[in-house]
């Protein structure tokens, strides 16, 4: 049980991430991963550029409660939670998720969960560059929708 | 003196990214800070009616009822839109 | 669209496998994934040695029927599927179900949805070797409880 | 003639991967098959009675009513258990 939490510039490579993250527990039969990528079109609009912003300090403290709270609800193994900040391309690597446990149901609720939360919760904000004009990305209702299930 | 940080969106309205800010003594809660930055004159009107506005103390959120005191990190900001 | 369907006693890279996915498609801004290992005990018993036998011909038709299914329910851009038979060993890599979509709730749901069809519908047998002998591995209860929830 | 294979557990309990059978005439679906298999002698006795036992004609998995006719490549299996 040691989470991998990072908020950084740098690209990842998910190979990597997910073969540290398995390779410390040999109980660990199932790991459900996310990767998200830039996408080039959003709300209709061409997409040439995106940046992240965040908040220092609460970002990665957001971050780690969204993770114990997976914790609390499922019996999982290890957690890797890395998203990037600064400025992105399309198709870039924006953020992964990976969580590891003995049987797949709860990786991958786990994994969904963090997800839902982190993209509810955590301090992070998209501005992309689009033909009009740079844009704040506007919050998604479907986003507040997946994170209230949660709450069942 | 209370720390006070404004992003995205609202950092770029305001034109600013945060400042220091002695707290008046009658000023004890969010809604109370709110009220008294709402006060200024230009965009920071508007500071209070920004849909969704969000808040945090200390880098955890809170909402408008949420007591501050001396020392305290205060954030506004727009609803997050990572991942 | 084009899937990625194979069944080898080789072992995968998965960050190689993720790249492939989503390189062909930038709409795509999310990938769930899937990773199953050998793990070093079932059933209570060490297992120090797998081997997993499948139906050639039948296993490749399952697989692809199950992807076919997926992409009849959820709006996905790009499948891959990578199955290992022979012998592994604990930590091993057994399978990967990645899938790309615009969005994170269709990938997770056609990744899950993939994995638990697999467990119960395409041909592989697993058999483990433990301090009191070589068994093979019953089918569980919990994956055709698994499966049955999408029939609703 | 069809072809029929065994595999995983039923594979090593019947000692027999597969073999190519003469379809007899009054065998026209998987029941008859199973009872025309399970009159053999031995192992072969509890086939019918195996346990969740899978069957697939033509690598599609059927139930005991499916048809079967000449040329077609029948399994016999235990429940799957990959992933």
């Amino acid at each position: 049980m040691a989470d991998t939490i990072r908020v950084q510039t740098a690209d990842f490579d998910v190979g990597e991430e997910l073969a540290s993250l398995t390779a410390r527990d040999a109980r660990a039969g199932a790991v459900a991963s996310f990767l998200g990528l830039v996408r080039d079109i959003n709300e209709g609009n061409g997409v040439s550029e995106m940046s992240l912003e965040h908040y220092p300090g609460m970002t990665e403290k957001a971050l780690a409660g969204i993770v114990a709270e997976a914790r609390g609800r499922w019996d999982i193994y290890d957690v890797t939670v890395i998203h990037r900040i600064g400025c992105l391309l399309p198709k870039d690597r924006i953020v992964l998720v990976a969580v590891s446990s003995a049987h797949r149901g709860e990786a991958f609720a786990a994994c969904e969960f963090i997800m839902d939360y982190l993209k509810t919760r955590a301090p992070f904000w998209k501005r992309e560059v689009t033909p009009d004009g740079a844009r704040w990305v506007d919050a998604r209702e479907s986003d507040s929708t997946a994170a209230l299930r949660w709450e069942k | 003196m209370i720390k006070i940080l404004y992003f995205a969106s609202l950092r770029e309205k305001l034109g600013s990214g945060g400042e220091s800010l002695e707290l008046p003594d009658e000023v004890s809660d969010l809604a109370g800070l709110l009220a008294l930055l709402s006060a200024r004159d230009g965009e920071w009107r508007s500071l209070a009616a920004v849909k969704n506005l969000k808040m945090a103390v200390n880098q955890e959120i809170a909402d408008a009822s949420a007591r501050i005191c001396d020392g305290d990190e205060i954030a506004f900001f727009p609803p997050v839109t990572g991942g």
